[in-house]
């Protein structure tokens, strides 16, 4: 789960990290309002999900009020890869001579968290780990122990850090590093933790994604998560607990449904192999009872790209019957079935569940192979 | 033979009184699994399908002699039932659980280093050995007994590899689902390595799929230590980058690694024939038997 | 560092842990108001730093305002083992069924920390451990994580606690071992836990033991700690700075003053081989400088039972020529030395401290085993 | 020869800008220690008595190839100094500092069992092979080469025994002060078994004190293990019960455990004599030798 830029800062400065004096903004006027207080040169930021904000235009510069509202204008309501901003960070624009970088996140290659430091801050850091390595200094952290404070020196100094402002910069690891542990964090960076002409360091961005699967003990960033990102599906996705990575919306043109990460995939992988194109990765995850597989259904419906739908359910924890019941269910809502359904089912409780489903709405196959083939045939015929 | 698993290990069930916990031991009684207790704080002294329940871990494994787990405890509760199981110790824990915090497994992680147990998962089917004994939620009905060992990051794609194979006429030594974690206790090569030894698993299929660098690295691992013969799968190979599909761990990085592409090449490189469908890797086990 | 029974019930109730209603009291007029507030009946508690209060007389329950006044006279004042009662805590009776023990210390043998929990509680619990050492369940924490739940819940089953009140107390070893392990304590035990008719537990009595070495950051704890405990000495010994176990009253007559827990406990047992009786252990540590020295001297002179005074230093760290300043310097405030001192001097810059000793006022021997018979007959002769 | 220091020995000096440091630094280096390093963070580039200052102990190992430490860092920071030492890593290190909270320790000493580095100390004075190095404060001056291997819990005691060995023309191999703490590194039985190892050790001399129960457990081993004549020592017969003397060890338990009697009769039953004075165990060893 990630949070946006304005709510990271607010963490990382309740804990002690320098960062520049900002507001959020919602509204033009709010934000040339902020912005003349703050005095400028300001800058103001798209506050959106969306990684390279500021080379699609979603940061911008400005040295007065009118600037200032020229570029809200311009950055409020505007669309970033299929995102719409509806906030802007309005904050002092800060005068420095260095670009740092500093970051903390999982390596799951060994399953303990690791620490980095870098003088290269201030450009996409996952281009300089792969042109240049050793530009930046990592330090593995043992979970159990925690950060002893002399990982920290040593990343700064690994890292080459100016020894006039190592000891701030070793610190705000620290300090960042125990958030991360306290608050379930993903991965926490500051790029660009920015180094003035007098040797402050204030950090200018702020990244903090929270583990999805912990947010239980974060309550208070649990609240700050945005659902309904701007699709209307995935807000119908969110809506139906298909939280971020059990729905994927894609381009093709038969919605998939699936029990199970990897099954699912491979369902995608079989529709592009018999020559059909995916719309959708769903999975209804484990012990899916009838309301849950009836809602994917609808969520898979909803798409107006979809033309047929493989429904491929290989049961463990999940029962054939509940999930025939669902289908079912959902299907007995229409007066007409929207698009043809293809049903697979195998497994726990398969063969009560093949009894249950209701053949005259749905076509049942036997094998993932016929199902596949048959929905990609489906939905080449809406297409003919 | 078979691995880790077989008709004398004797489990005790954490979390044996939960919804999932009852329904499971019930389905791995019926297997023929070796269920000697639960372990459920609070609950010492009930019974749940006639298994009697502890309050401690520790308390089925000297009352019962447990030295297996299988672990149903919910998400928050989950990583301290680990620790207890690998404080009891235990030879083996599998852990189905799924939405373990990853940094509560990666501090259970580093205890299981200093530890002599395996641990399957978590976010895992469990492990099967046909005909034996099973400890999780695979569905019993679709293994035989046989020669192929299956080890896979993957659940429900597992059941669909197998049903494959036994469609065939190919059973199976060991199933074992590693789980689609980014931390996870026996990973690949560990399972890998245990299939090389068991001298009734003639072939090996490896059943893995998009994130992470476990495939290619299994890849080298097979390539330098094992003579058995492997049939890979990789699912995913249409995922688009920076799109997180269900697991944790299955993401192709921004940076282009851990894309379907290059863990098959990986083990193409290493010999290990990679299948397109599920069918084509029993195909393939077919040829080699 | 020992805090008292109403401190550490204070630390241990702030954190969750439930203890009886209570208060302190200085006056008898204070500690019958609160009596009465509280309601009969009530325990009158002598708050020093002694085990044993009890059968010592330093605990009276109370049934009504006439009692209370009484108890409270009677131990406000009292000498207990030496040290006189400046303050009870006046406590609510609980009415309990049951008495448990729960502590948590460090296990010097293998380096770790110790829960420990069981059913005999109320009693001396080192007697317990001695005749009966399974009555206990320990369960040793890993440092490096802390304590797991599932070790308090363990500890607490294996202990053989009633089911009913099993999940509370593991739940207060919990609590009491992240206090222990967040505030440096040294012993942290609750002895008894009472358990109510209506399977409540109340923590009757509080022990709180803080590591000496870890105040610099306990500042809060810190300040509770109570200097100067009733001796004349010890109080002066404290504000010299010879803390705790660097000095330590005897009953003999040879005053002694050396540098080095071990060579300081080896001239003590010396002056007992030589016929003569040690009337202090007195180690003034590493590298003490001159006016460190001339304090220790002058503490060991206050000691009416001192004939003579021994002084043994090996100067690793502590240097002969400041050791020889110190007694140059204690030696001058005084028309006439008032006892014998006897001094040895070895290691580093010995010879530039025997160069610096002023042969009229101190007598210098080349040897420990002569210094220490010196000394033995000077303090025989005093006494003849 | 000698344990675990000799004229090959690289040490760094951790704290070496702090006065206790810089002493004794410049009294190691007259002794002929090769310091070949300090690392103080934040004072990286400086030079002490000569010696290069790293900011980091890696960058000390990295560029002076030191492989042993010497920690004077004050005790609030001490901790962070010894997991900087275990994680360079190097082989040796010895820690002088006095008061490091036992807490602290306890996590020390949990990280250093995985370690393969030996720990001297804390609150120890240091280790000398005479004529060769010496890494800590004790004054070299007493001390003369031979084959006596002295181990002792105590600082000024230890030099107190080698005065007394010295004085009769008795020299030592190694001379190892263990510390006075509860929880130290290298114990009386790790440092027994090094020099039982060492073929120019011809005796060796313990030298204990009252509280826990080290003495007893290493006369323990003495009776199982080593072949060495040895001489004991024990401090505090006359410390009375529940009295703490000095280090925070040093106590004789309420309930009896820890007292100098049965220190000695252990070491006794394990055929290792008890010296009654200092001299007394110099005596001794001159018979033994």
């Amino acid at each position: 789960m990630k949070l946006h830029e304005y709510q990271a800062k607010d963490v990382f400065a309740e804990a002690g990290i320098p960062t520049p004096e900002s507001e959020l903004a919602r509204t033009v006027d709010e934000a040339v309002e902020i912005a003349d207080d703050i005095g400028y040169p300001v800058a103001i930021k798209a506050q959106v999900h969306v990684g390279g904000r500021g080379k699609a235009g979603g940061i911008k510069l400005v040295d007065d009020s009118e600037e200032a509202r020229e570029a809200a204008d311009a950055i409020l309501g505007m669309d970033l890869k299929g995102y719409t901003v509806k906030s802007v960070l309005v904050e002092e624009a800060v005068d420095f001579v260095d670009e740092l970088y500093v970051g903390v996140t999982m390596d799951r290659g060994v399953g303990r968290p690791v620490a980095m430091v870098s003088t290269r801050g201030g450009v996409n850091i996952e281009e300089v780990a792969d042109e240049d390595p050793d530009a930046i200094a990592r330090e593995h952290i043992d979970p159990a122990f925690g950060m002893h404070d002399f990982q920290a020196r040593k990343a700064v100094y690994d890292a080459g850090i100016d020894r006039e402002v190592a000891g701030d910069v070793a610190s705000i690891l620290t300090t960042l590093y125990d958030l991360w542990e306290e608050r379930d964090g993903a991965d926490a960076e500051i790029n660009p933790l920015m180094v003035t002409a007098d040797d402050e360091v204030v950090a200018a961005d702020a990244v903090f994604n929270i583990d999805g699967d912990a947010l239980f003990r974060q309550p208070d960033l649990a609240e700050m998560e945005e659902k309904a990102a701007g699709d209307e599906l995935e807000a119908k996705a969110n809506e139906y607990g298909f939280e971020g990575a059990n729905y994927v919306r894609l381009d093709g043109s038969v919605g998939i449904i699936g029990n199970g990460a990897g099954l699912v995939m491979t369902t995608l992988d079989l529709v592009d192999h018999y020559g059909g194109s995916p719309a959708n990765f769903l999975d209804i995850g484990g012990g899916a009872k009838a309301e849950r597989v009836a809602n994917a259904l609808d969520l898979v419906f909803s798409d107006e790209n979809v033309d047929a739908v493989v429904f491929n359910i290989f049961g463990g924890i999940t029962r054939g019957d509940e999930v025939a019941n669902g289908i079912n269910e959902a299907l007995a809502q229409f007066d007409e079935i929207p698009k043809p359904v293809i049903v697979r089912l195998a497994g726990t409780n398969a063969e009560e569940g093949m009894e249950i489903l209701n053949t005259d709405l749905v076509q049942v196959e036997a094998t993932l192979e016929d199902a596949v083939q048959a929905a990609v045939e489906a939905a080449t015929e809406v297409n003919a | 033979m078979s691995v880790l698993v077989d008709s004398d290990t004797r489990v005790v069930v954490q979390g044996i009184t939960g919804g999932e916990g009852r329904f499971h031991t019930e389905q791995m009684i019926e297997y023929g699994t070796n269920v000697v207790a639960g372990a459920v704080p609070g609950r010492g002294g009930q019974e749940v399908e006639g298994v009697p329940v502890y309050d401690t871990v520790a308390g089925a494994t000297r009352e019962e002699d447990a030295n297996a787990a299988v672990v149903f405890v919910p998400p928050a509760f989950a990583a301290d039932a680990l620790f207890e199981a690998l404080d009891a110790p235990l030879d083996l824990v599998v852990a189905i659980t799924e939405g373990i915090p990853t940094q509560d497994m990666s501090r259970v992680y580093r205890r299981l280093q200093e530890t002599d147990t395996h641990l399957i998962g978590p976010n895992c089917p469990g492990i099967i050995t046909p005909g034996e004994t099973k400890l999780g939620i695979l569905p019993g009905n679709i293994f035989a007994s046989g020669n192929v060992g299956l080890v896979s990051r993957s659940g429900t794609l597992t059941y669909q590899i197998v049903d494959n194979l036994t469609q065939r006429g190919i059973g199976q030594s060991t199933a074992v689902g590693i789980g689609g974690d980014p931390i996870i206790g026996t990973d690949f090569i560990g399972t890998l390595a245990l299939f090389e030894e068991d001298p009734d698993t003639d072939v090996i299929v490896m059943c893995g799929e998009i994130g992470g660098e476990d495939e290619e690295n299994a890849a080298a691992y097979i390539d330098e230590h094992v003579e058995t013969p492997v049939v890979g799968f990789i699912a995913g190979r249409t995922a688009p980058p920076g799109k997180r599909m269900g697991h944790a761990g299955a993401i192709v990085s921004g940076s282009g690694t851990g894309t379907a592409k290059s863990k098959i090449e990986a083990l193409g490189d290493a010999g290990v024939p990679v299948g397109t469908t599920p069918d084509d890797v029993a195909e393939h086990v077919e040829t080699l038997l």
